[in-house]
């Protein structure tokens, strides 16, 4: 059998946020700095995911392979026309890393 | 009272003498009749003490172990076992015994009668098949206790025998039956 | 070789067959249905295995000798955990190492027959010798609470009967059942009277199925005295086996309430209906004064000394369970207060004893006892009766 | 469009007890996405499982599931296949299971070639007790029964099943989940017996005490220490035993499969054949 679900309308990327367990593995995965985490207080550890840019998906769907926790969807290829992976997504997502997989409040976009 | 015939073959593990008792129990069953064969061995597959005791009776058996001192006939291919197993056999009972491989005592001959057939050689030369020393064995404990009759036993051990070996088979009961009549008639005239 | 050997007699409806104990509890699992066989070799069950890895495939079963006793239980489970009959062998060691696993079959209420040719021990004792030193085993093999349902067969024709029975009482009560040989009855070659294949597979009670809509379907969500319906797997039905304790659906589950009825019912299940399972059988009691009881190949040499002494005026009778676990209680208990005199008679220290103390309510029954390896003799019966009486 | 997972979970069980950031959840997302793949309906699939946290992995997925008792998967999936040979029945287990106190079993069914799915969830540690020592912990890490240093030497659980007489063997981890998916697709595919070495994360109990606290920190060193097999075997024999390879790392589609031969076996009683004899196998000895 084959097993599909419905995405969202024009969303690359959407999380059941219920479902996340804040590992940070997807964040760390995205090569784009799509994914941060965020701070949450009725989350067991604290926190839990957030899209901060969609826009910069490039639909490669490491975040959802590697999501432990069925929490973290991408959209097909040929529904969807994702960006391109460009300098200023991986600064970004470099960003992202370096500060806990959070992205930093007072983050500036570098260009 | 008792039609039974109670009869004790013993050796070491390994010797094929002790199938002889599963031969005569079908063949008493196929009379009509209840037959019991009952095997003791140690945990020594080679070498160690092995009895086989075979009960035969027109009436139902319960208990399946000869009761010592009750044994008409024992037949033994090994001294480890003769001298273990040979107090079970009623006094003036017959032994059959391989003298090559067993030995028994002076005390012993007078208090049983003892016969010496070489059922061990007779099945290597004359018969060139070592593994038919069953069948002589069963055709001197035929001939001693007359407890089946001969066409009978000798049906029974073919049916349980691949076709190709009933002849060595055959005439490994002939060779049997041929020593033990010689043996008899030896001591009767002795 | 033909299942049933080359020389099956048909008598009076009856099948007259020449075999050994070990061949016709094979048997009896061919003609009762059973398709799979899984053990490992160990003195003196080994021809149980012997037998039936010829006789089963003839009837597209499988026979698989498996790497050591724990996968041989593990093997037989898992075959009967997908729907088909399933029986494994061994000897009191191997039972030591099946234990494990007959806990998982009887917690997720898996159908399994245990053949068990007993020996005595502890450890390896005498393998080739004959004992009943797994009576005490077969009541508690695993750790944790559960009811055991073990047969003793005293006859060679019960080594098969028996055997029919334990596969309709695992599939009736869904969990392992055992059937107690020993090397006197494996290993011994007579006439067996048995049923014949028709009336065997005409008696049989096969497995519950679930038939309604998978969505209403709950494995063990069934009335607190009743055994599991665990439909066969890829048929749409899918639920969850486990060792832990479990939902109706079988997931694990630590609910109090859920996890106390869980465990009540494995004894509510055979408790409730202990008339199903309880068979004896009572030799000349009618009349007697002394009662010796016995079981297993044990018995063989009772009846014996029974007639023996009655010869000589002496008036005893035998009763004798033929399943043990559950134990007649409440034969056991009128038999207490009937007679004065109880003599039991065990190839063990007396494992069976302190449960017919305990049915009878009494203390003063004598024993007769023996762990040597070797069998009890009528004499060494009626000498005790005389010494005791 | 996008996959749907819950198809095959039972909803109900869900979240999963493991821990946050625990890769068997990734081990489960690629077995699903494979099983989908290759189109097998809920019912043609047995999942057996053991104890630890791979135990749990048989209650999640909505096939028909077994959790059975410590390290004896491969046996009573052996008997559930053997019993239903057209069916496929996969085995997830973890390292303590599938090689200390069911390493025999493993032996044995990779031996028989038997057509089983074995999928190891290799993290280094019995996590779920709280981190004792298992067959695979490196040496010289923490563990809690070796607090000082682990010395025991540890298995190659993939040469130890293909010398065993598995016909497929792949390792792959957590960390690359498109890798994973692809050689389960292969291993499911194949008929015989399947292994595959699912290295996965216990930051919580390998990594706690051994410099690996948060879920990336142990799986960046499991990166660390893998490498694709064409990459491993350019390697030099120094820097080889410091490395596991990944990919497809043996694959034999010759040898007779267990319940094939089984077959055999009944065909012969049945009369259909003659006797099984030498010279129906290519290895005589």
């Amino acid at each position: 059998m084959s097993s599909i679900m419905t995405a969202p309308a024009n969303t690359p990327v959407w999380v059941d946020s219920a479902r996340c367990k804040a590992c940070d593995i997807c964040v760390d995965a995205c090569p784009a700095g799509v994914l941060s985490m965020k701070a949450d207080p009725h989350s067991t550890l604290g926190a839990n995911i957030e899209i901060v840019m969609p826009d910069a998906c490039i639909g490669c769907n490491e975040c959802e392979l590697s999501c432990p926790d069925f929490a973290i969807y991408v959209a097909e290829k040929k529904e969807f026309k994702f960006a391109k992976l460009t300098d200023s997504s991986k600064a970004r997502q470099e960003a992202i890393a370096n500060n806990g997989y959070r992205l930093p409040i007072d983050y500036k976009e570098a260009n | 009272m008792s039609t039974r015939t109670v009869m004790r073959f013993t050796g070491v593990g390994g010797q094929g003498v002790l199938l002889a008792g599963t031969i005569f129990a079908s063949a008493k069953i196929n009379q009509g009749g209840f037959g019991m064969k009952t095997a003791t061995y140690t945990s020594q597959v080679r070498g160690g003490a092995t009895v086989v005791d075979i009960q035969l009776d027109d009436k139902e058996i319960w208990y399946p172990y000869a009761i010592d001192g009750q044994i008409d006939f024992m037949l033994s291919v090994a001294d480890v076992s003769y001298q273990q197993f040979k107090v079970g056999v009623r006094e003036g009972g017959t032994i059959v015994v391989d003298p090559n491989l067993v030995y028994p005592t002076d005390e012993d001959r007078k208090k049983w009668n003892i016969v010496e057939i070489p059922i061990i050689t007779i099945a290597k030369e004359e018969v060139k098949l070592v593994l038919t020393q069953s069948v002589v064995a069963l055709a001197i404990a035929n001939t001693y206790t007359h407890a089946i009759d001969d066409q009978l036993l000798v049906d029974t051990m073919l049916a349980a025998v691949p076709e190709r070996f009933h002849a060595p088979n055959k005439l490994a009961y002939e060779l049997g039956q041929k020593y033990a009549e010689a043996a008899m008639y030896e001591a009767e005239h002795a | 070789m033909a299942a049933g050997g080359d020389n099956v007699v048909i008598k009076d409806g009856k099948r007259e067959v020449v075999m050994p104990g070990n061949h016709l509890a094979a048997l009896a699992a061919v003609d009762s249905g059973c398709k799979f066989f899984g053990g490992y070799p160990i003195t003196p069950s080994t021809e149980v295995m012997e037998y039936i890895s010829d006789i089963l495939p003839e009837v597209g079963g499988t026979c698989i000798q498996m790497e050591d006793e724990i996968a041989g239980v593990a093997v037989a489970t898992g075959a009967s955990m997908s729907g088909v009959r399933s029986m494994t062998a061994t000897s009191g060691p191997g039972i030591s190492l099946k234990a494990e696993n007959l806990g998982l079959a009887q917690m997720a209420e898996v159908p399994l027959v245990v053949v068990n040719v007993m020996r005595g021990g502890p450890s390896t004792g005498l393998p080739t010798r004959v004992a009943q030193g797994d009576i005490a085993q077969a009541k508690n093999p695993s750790h944790g609470d559960y009811k055991s349902i073990a047969l003793c067969a005293g006859t060679l024709a019960e080594c098969y009967t028996e055997t029919v029975r334990a596969f309709n009482l695992a599939d009736r009560f869904m969990q392992p059942v055992f059937v107690l040989l020993d090397a006197t009855l494996g290993l011994m070659h007579a006439k067996a009277v048995l049923p014949t294949v028709e009336d065997v597979q005409a008696g049989i009670v096969p497995r519950k199925k679930f038939e309604g809509e998978p969505e209403n379907y709950r494995p063990y969500g069934v009335e607190q005295d009743e055994a599991a319906v665990l439909n066969p797997m890829f048929q749409g039905y899918r639920y969850h086996f486990t060792g832990l304790h479990h939902d109706a659906m079988g997931f694990p589950t630590e609910e109090i309430e859920t996890c106390r009825k869980l465990i009540d019912r494995l004894f509510n299940k055979v408790d409730a209906h202990r008339d199903e399972i309880e068979l004896n059988e009572e030799f000349m009691l009618d009349d007697a004064d002394i009662l010796l009881i016995g079981y297993g190949s044990a018995s063989l040499a009772i009846k014996e000394a029974v007639l023996r002494l009655r010869e000589e005026g002496i008036k005893v009778g035998m009763f004798r369970p033929i399943t043990v676990w559950p134990s007649p209680e409440e034969r056991l208990n009128e038999l207490g207060k009937q007679f004065k005199n109880v003599l039991s008679i065990e190839l063990n220290q007396g494992q069976y004893l302190e449960e017919i103390q305990r049915c009878m309510g009494r203390r003063d029954i004598e024993k007769l006892t023996k762990t040597n390896g070797r069998p009890f003799s009528p004499a060494d019966i009626s000498a005790k009766v005389k010494e005791v009486f | 469009m996008a996959f749907n997972y819950d198809n095959y979970l039972r909803m109900e069980k869900m979240p999963t007890l493991w821990c946050w950031g625990c890769g068997d959840g990734i081990v489960l997302k690629s077995f699903v996405r494979a099983v989908d793949s290759l189109g097998y309906a809920k019912d043609d699939i047995c999942v057996v499982s053991g104890i630890g946290c791979s135990g749990r992995f048989s209650s999640y997925v909505d096939f028909n599931t077994v959790h059975t008792t410590h390290g004896r998967t491969v046996a009573f999936a052996t008997g559930v296949k053997l019993a239903n040979p057209t069916k496929k029945v996969v085995i997830v287990t973890g390292d303590g299971d599938a090689f200390a106190i069911g390493g025999n079993h493993t032996i044995h069914g990779a031996r028989r070639n038997i057509d089983l799915t074995m999928i190891v969830i290799q993290n280094f540690i019995y996590g779920l007790t709280n981190s004792q020592t298992s067959p695979t912990t490196p040496q010289g890490m923490w563990t809690v029964t070796q607090k000082i240093g682990n010395i025991d030497p540890t298995f190659d659980a993939c040469r130890l099943v293909e010398a065993s007489g598995a016909t497929f063997v792949a390792r792959e981890a957590v960390t690359a989940p498109k890798k994973l998916e692809k050689v389960m697709k292969a291993a499911l595919e194949h008929k015989g017996f399947a292994y595959i070495d699912a290295l996965t994360n216990c930051h919580i109990n390998l990594g706690r005490k051994n410099k690996m606290v948060a879920a990336m920190d142990t799986l960046d060193w499991i990166d660390s220490i893998t490498v694709s097999k064409k990459k491993w075997d350019a390697l030099p024999a120094e820097e080889q035993k410091n490395k596991l390879p990944t990919g497809i790392l043996h694959h034999d589609d010759t040898k007779r499969e267990y319940c094939d031969a089984y077959q055999m076996v009944i065909d012969a009683h049945q009369g259909k054949r003659g006797k099984i004899t030498q010279d129906d196998f290519d290895k005589k000895i």
